[in-house]
């Protein structure tokens, strides 16, 4: 018997287009759902596994910063913006006192200078290992959650400890760092230098914070389920990533060495010797393998810092009442996330006239839908998670 | 060292450049490239931008609403002229970033959309769009962003009053005595 | 009454105990629990948002062919099973026949795995 | 044997309860309305169908039944429902009205088969009820007097699976040839 | 007659041991797991209930399920949804059956043995798509296929890795079983740990565990086919999870680790110290599971299927045919 | 993709399997506590005789949460002769913990150290509306606050 091949792959077709074609199927994820990571929506179009279109919905969590910091004076906007992105409070405020400073043309003590460094590069260690603790538990393991979360504790221990607060430190002034609080009964107005014993527990967090990253390297990097998992999912080239404005450790994986420590002047990084991590693939595995590599940098430079740290003033001259002179001035930061900047339009007031917040994960996550098509339904969390965004920061 | 960048001179020349190549004007104050087109050549500065210059970086978009009737917080210092004026920044990944800056009627704003340029754009453009009616012509889905479907006005428009501090009285108002310090500015709530 | 029906007999006991766990214990938990129905609460969970669609759209199941074999696969192992336990009494025309068996069938697998078929489009 | 005697025995009794639930679950296979509930009454006939095998001693095609068929064609069954345009919601009519020829052929193939297997067994009378055919006898039997058709049921099978991927797979394309 | 050797009293007796083995079972591994886990994750888990280590969490959880509303969704097909908690509890219970705690401790050795474990257990999954299904809801149903998909690609190593074992003992009876490798002096794992490698990975993926989980998966499908569930028909799930776990360990246990014999004793020792010798290797398998979980992240439908068809089934296959010819040409 | 299990697998159950020998570093809650650093923000203290209800904290609040009121009081002179004194007495001072943010400006602007923070934090409420705070209830909360910690130079 002659078989006739195009009839055949012709009866195949026709099964395949017809019979199995099914109507598409409209599944939500979000905005509560166990790996959005707070109410971020996705309206996936899918057809069995695999996805068609993914529409993101956001601003379940909008606040209003930008509205809300037309009415605050300076300081109170100081302990607003740092719960933008909540994970890494303290980066958030350097931008915009960074900002204000530029306008009212103030130098920083370079003790300030360097105690702001510090608490930056630990926000950025805190964030990278939520991101290192929940990264693996959308993919299915619980485990490394606990132990990068329970080095971020020590970290946050020491914020703690120096700020008053583990989240939101509102550490920040404009001229230099909060120069002194309501010290206790007995000494009222006292410095809120770095406590006595700060550097040795410094020290022996970062010791700790790299031992973990071993740890987590063992637990994650290795396991053959998880590179099946990351390894050539969600690829993104770099001009993709950039048109969308994907900025921070997402577009380092890419390949590009964009670097906002090394660009902008901040942060006097000029002065420390670290790496800009990239990888060259883009996807899933890089991302993650980014951020914990950027870890272990962060904590390079910290201990550079508090080995160099120069004695001085916490605080520049400034007036009692704040008042930015008129003008207008960008300045963006290198945050956890991404590039996080503040656009400052002063008219000469207590507070601004008009405050852009640039953030870095709402320009992250607006690539989702061009990431997203075509995967399958447990790629959309794996993608998603290695985005690393925060809904605060998506919304502000 | 926080002040000022230290290749000033360098991002001068460069906004310079870019400014005569889209017809524009260049301002650089404070470490901060400002590039003021019309909003006719708008699309086209940013395609040179972006073809020209190499400024394929998205970084965001937003508008400001320069006007003296204020609902809540400080009017401009000497008044102005009623305008909403947009704002792009875009750069490159070695780290220059250029702010372009457009005009618009203050009524009736309309502006050419971005997005076939920039595809990072589209939420940006529909965040400026909800939050001060601006209208992007040519935008793929100018829905609204952040605000529940149906919302009234436009939230950072200088003119939409924050609820909130309209329905609760100032807790700072209630006043024993004159108790300012010389140096105390005046009890004007900075807020209200 | 025959060891045979003893055991099939206590397997159906068994079957009927599962069945029965559940109700009494619903039965239980039906004095104790409240009941205190509203919409929202029978609405199906839809991370929160009104369900779209019926739940019940049809779903393209990629790993249709993955059945077919299984089935096929499935009555071969079930063949392989009266020859274990027979395997040293039926000798080595026992062990020829069932290997020429498990040969066939593992070609059709090995066809598969070159079609592709092993593969999610 | 008279029916007397026949119903003395209780694991006839067993048979009848058993025999009924599986035609009354059969009936509703076809009557229910909701393809899926169809499916998962034929589940129930089938594990009848099983208890009906245990009771004739054959404890392996029972368990062979539960295996294959509620284990693994039920399950291809569900798929083909959830692959295919074929309403799963519920109350979708699945009725249409050729119910009257359905019910003459199966009355007759209903007729066929009791003929057919009254005239083959009908005399037969089952000696070892109550005692298990050991599996052994099964497999000496298999590889034994009928070693060809076992091996002819692995061709046969081989067929069934070459069809099937064929029928309902189409080749790769060139482009997807190469990406492979 | 005696009471006791009336059949119908014995069973009932069984019957009843075996009701308060199910949930009794699924407190104490339910409980390793909690402690177990916390530890791998330097917590100290439970600590409060029953005060000393929190012993009586999962009592103090049960209570609570009592007094929790019993939701069925107005969307859900009613009857199959109330149906499918039973008949994952009933395929469950069957299991124990024929678990052998010693040489005469069991509720009836059946012939089939092991062949019955193997079909009882693939009926589970038509409880689980029917949940799935059920529920009106796409997370379970999604979760209810995905549990259908794994069945039919796990099903397959999991009775071809048990014919190796079969083969040796030359029965399928599970105490034939055990008694063969008390005759030969080694438990089966020594010449069939291909096919006790290939068992405990497919048994894995018949538990829905990690890296198995994808049905339930809760970063992608919330909690899959039991999404909608609440209340007692949610504690049937959890109920059938552990107590399968353990019985599949046991089964596992008899199959590959000897059972409840252990090397060096007699029968009569065997008698009363089997039991304890079987909860040992089932703890020990149990253990090992529970580390998995805690260790692994999930793999996706696609790469399960490839993985149990590319690898699994030829291995099994291969381990077969080396057995057998092991078998009758030594 | 295939995937065999691997050293990889092995090693992260090395891991685990070595936390589970370490010990846990959490702890029993109710029964140990982990004590917050000196600096830390957890509730607010109030001394109300260095309080001169000059409004500034009600003034700076970002969000409007402290809410005083108080009367002008004359003080007759310690010593005849003396001047009679106006003093501002309190009358009220609520802080409404629901609202409050943490940031600790009203700390940091009052002239007259009538503010303190201390490290506190155990003072949960059923109801949204018990987290407002009375100035007696504030008043208690000064016998907590703790020495400054000292400082690295």
């Amino acid at each position: 018997m002659v078989i006739d091949h195009d009839q055949v792959r012709h009866l195949s077709e026709v099964a395949v287009s017809v019979e199995l074609e099914t109507p598409e199927m409209t599944l939500n994820i979000g905005p509560q759902h166990p790996s959005t990571h707070g109410v971020l929506r996705l309206v996936a179009t899918v057809d069995g596994e695999r996805v068609f279109d993914v529409k993101p919905v956001i601003g379940y969590m909008h606040r209003g910063y930008e509205k809300l910091a037309e009415v605050r004076t300076y300081p109170q906007i100081t302990a607003l913006i740092n719960r933008i992105d909540w994970v890494s409070g303290y980066a958030n405020e350097i931008p915009f006192i960074v900002a204000a400073e530029r306008l009212m043309e103030i130098e920083v003590p370079e003790r300030a200078q360097y105690i702001r460094l510090i608490l930056t590069e630990m926000a950025r260690i805190a964030s990278h290992l939520v991101f290192n603790a929940s990264y693996p538990l959308e993919l299915g393991a619980a485990t490394p959650l606990f132990f990068a979360l329970r080095e971020r504790e020590r970290v946050l221990d020491l914020i703690e400890g120096v700020t008053g607060g583990r989240f939101h430190p509102n550490f920040n002034r404009i001229g230099g760092v909060k120069p002194n609080a309501g010290g206790g009964p007995t000494q009222r107005k006292v410095s809120q230098d770095l406590p006595k014993g700060f550097f040795e527990e410094t020290r022996a967090a970062m010791e700790r914070v790299l031992s973990v990253c071993d740890e987590l390297e063992d637990l994650v990097a290795g396991n053959e389920i998880i590179l099946a998992r990351t390894k050539g999912i969600g690829v993104l080239p770099v001009e993709v990533g950039a048109a969308y404005g994907v900025s921070g450790p997402n577009l380092r994986a890419s390949g590009v060495p964009f670097d906002l420590r090394r660009i902008e002047s901040y942060l006097p990084y000029d002065r420390f010797d670290f790496d800009v991590v990239t990888a060259q693939n883009g996807d899933c595995w890089d991302r993650w393998w980014v951020r914990l590599e950027e870890i272990r940098q962060a904590a390079r430079i910290v201990i550079q810092a508090i080995d160099g740290i120069p004695s001085g003033p916490l605080q520049a001259k400034v007036p009692r009442v704040i008042k930015v002179p008129q003008g207008e001035v960008y300045v963006r930061a290198e945050n956890p996330k991404g590039e996080m900047g503040y656009h400052l339009i002063s008219e000469g007031g207590q507070g601004p006239y008009r405050l852009k917040i640039r953030s870095a994960s709402y320009s992250n996550i607006s690539i989702l839908p061009h990431i997203l098509e075509g995967v399958l339904v447990p790629d959309i969390i794996a993608i998603m998670g290695s985005l690393d965004f925060v809904l605060g920061d998506v919304d502000r | 060292m926080t002040t000022s960048p230290s290749d000033v001179t360098e991002l001068d020349a460069f906004a310079a450049t870019i400014a005569e190549a889209v017809g524009g004007e260049a301002r650089v104050a404070h470490g901060t490239a400002k590039v003021i087109v019309s909003a006719e050549t708008w699309t086209e500065a940013l395609a040179t931008a972006r073809d020209t210059f190499g400024l394929g970086y998205f970084s965001w978009l937003s508008a400001v609403d320069w006007t003296s009737d204020v609902a809540v917080g400080d009017p401009p210092a000497e008044g102005t002229s009623e305008r909403i004026e947009v704002l792009c920044a875009v750069g490159d990944l070695d780290g220059r970033l250029v702010i372009f800056s457009t005009d618009l009627d203050h009524d009736e704003p309309r502006l050419a959309s971005l997005v076939p340029l920039y595809p990072g754009a589209n939420w940006h453009e529909r965040e400026a769009a909800e939050m001060f009616g601006i209208v992007f012509e040519g935008h793929p889905q100018l829905e609204h962003l952040y605000l529940p479907e149906g919302f009234v006005g436009h939230p950072l428009r200088k003119s939409f009053p924050l609820l909130s501090r309209e329905v609760k009285p100032w807790p700072g108002t209630v006043d024993v005595e004159d108790m300012r310090t010389p140096d105390e500015p005046s009890t004007e709530n900075p807020e209200a | 009454m025959s060891a045979y029906f003893q055991d099939y007999l206590t397997v159906g006991v068994f079957a009927a105990l599962g069945v029965m766990l559940v109700m009494m214990m619903l039965g239980v938990a039906a004095i104790l629990r409240p009941h205190h129905p509203n919409p929202t609460k029978l609405m199906p969970y839809e991370c929160g948002v009104d369900p779209v669609g019926s739940g019940w759209d049809q779903t393209h199941v990629r790993y249709y062919i993955f059945g077919l074999l299984f089935v096929i696969f499935d009555v071969e192992a079930i063949f392989v099973f009266p020859w274990a336990i027979m395997a040293e009494e039926l000798g080595t025309f026992g062990l020829v026949a069932i290997i020429a068996f498990i040969l066939t069938l593992l070609e059709g697998l090995a066809y598969a795995v070159k079609k592709g078929v092993l593969r999610w489009e | 044997m008279t029916f007397e005697a026949w119903i003395a025995e209780p694991v006839n009794w067993v048979f009848i309860v058993v025999a009924l639930a599986v035609v009354g679950t059969a009936v509703r296979v076809v009557t229910s309305q909701n393809v899926v509930h169809a499916v998962l009454f034929l589940v129930a006939t089938l594990a009848g169908t099983a208890a009906l095998f245990l009771i004739l001693s054959a404890q392996f095609v029972a368990w062979v039944l539960v295996l294959v068929y509620i284990g693994a064609v039920i399950v291809l069954f569900l798929f083909g429902i959830m692959i295919t345009r074929a309403p799963t919601g519920r109350g979708s009519g699945l009725d249409n009205d050729r119910k009257g020829v359905a019910l003459v052929v199966s009355a007759a193939l209903f007729v066929v088969l009791s003929w057919a297997s009254l005239s083959a067994f009908g005399t037969t009378e089952l000696t070892d009820l109550g005692e298990g055919t050991p599996t052994e006898v099964l497999g000496e039997a298999l590889l034994g007097r009928f070693v060809i058709p076992f091996e002819i049921v692995g061709f046969v099978l081989l067929a069934a699976l070459i069809g099937g991927i064929t029928i309902a797979r189409r080749d790769a394309t060139p482009a997807e040839e190469e990406a492979r | 007659m005696t009471l006791l050797e009336n059949f119908w009293v014995l069973v009932a007796l069984k019957a009843l041991v075996i009701a308060a083995v199910v949930p009794l079972t699924a407190l104490v591994l339910g409980y390793a797991e909690l402690k177990i886990s916390a530890h791998m994750q330097s917590r100290i888990g439970p600590y409060f209930a029953g005060g000393r280590w929190g012993w009586a969490q999962l009592i103090a959880d049960g209570l609570k399920f009592f007094q929790k509303e019993d939701i069925i969704p107005d969307r859900a097909d009613k009857a199959v949804f109330k149906m499918a908690p039973a008949l994952v509890l009933m395929s469950t219970v069957a299991l124990f059956v024929v678990i052998p705690f010693s040489p005469s401790l069991r509720v009836r050795d059946l012939d089939l043995g092991i062949f019955y474990v193997l079909a009882i257990s693939s009926v589970s999954t038509i409880g689980v798509l029917m949940a799935g299904w059920s529920s009106g809801n796409k997370y379970s149903l999604m979760g209810g296929l995905r549990a259908a998909g794994q069945l039919i690609a796990y099903e397959l190593p999991l009775v071809l890795a048990v014919v190796g074992a079969v083969i040796q003992a030359g029965t399928m009876s599970l105490n034939g079983i055990v008694e063969a490798q008390a005759a030969w002096g080694i438990p089966f794992v020594i010449p069939q740990f291909l096919g006790f490698v290939i068992f405990l990975i497919a048994v894995l993926a018949e538990l829905t565990r990690i890296p198995f989980d994808m049905p339930i998966a809760e970063s992608e499908l919330v909690m899959g086919y039991v999404t909608e569930y609440s209340g007692f028909r949610f504690l049937f799930f959890f109920l059938a999870e552990y107590a399968n776990m353990f019985a599949m360990s046991a089964i596992a246990a008899t199959v590959f680790l000897g059972g409840y014999w252990a090397p060096g004793l007699s029968d009569a020792q065997l008698q009363y110290l089997g039991p304890i010798i079987l909860v040992a290797k089932v703890f020990l398998l149990v253990f090992l599971f529970i580390w998995f979980r805690w260790t692994f992240p999930r793999l996706r439908e696609d790469q399960l299927q490839s993985f149990a068809w590319k690898w699994l089934v030829p291995l099994s296959v291969l381990n077969i045919i080396a057995t057998g010819i092991f078998k009758v040409v030594f | 993709m295939a995937i065999l299990p691997g050293a990889g697998l092995l090693k992260g159950m090395k891991v685990t399997l070595k936390t589970l020998f370490t010990r846990p570093v959490t702890v029993n809650y109710p029964k140990v506590k982990e004590i917050p650093v000196p600096r830390a923000r957890g509730v607010i203290a109030l001394d109300q005789d260095a309080c001169t209800v000059c409004m500034l904290c009600a003034r700076s609040c970002p969000d409007w949460c402290i809410y005083i009121e108080g009367h002008k009081e004359e003080k007759q002179p310690d010593k005849p002769g003396g001047r009679v004194r106006v003093r501002a007495t309190l009358d009220r001072f609520d802080i409404d913990y629901a609202l409050c943010m943490y940031c600790g400006i009203c700390v940091e602007v009052c002239p007259f150290d009538a503010l303190f923070w201390t490290p506190e934090y155990e003072y949960s409420e059923g109801a949204m509306g018990d987290l407002m705070h009375d100035m007696d209830r504030l008043q208690d909360w000064l016998a907590t606050v703790p020495e400054p910690p000292a400082v690295e130079s």
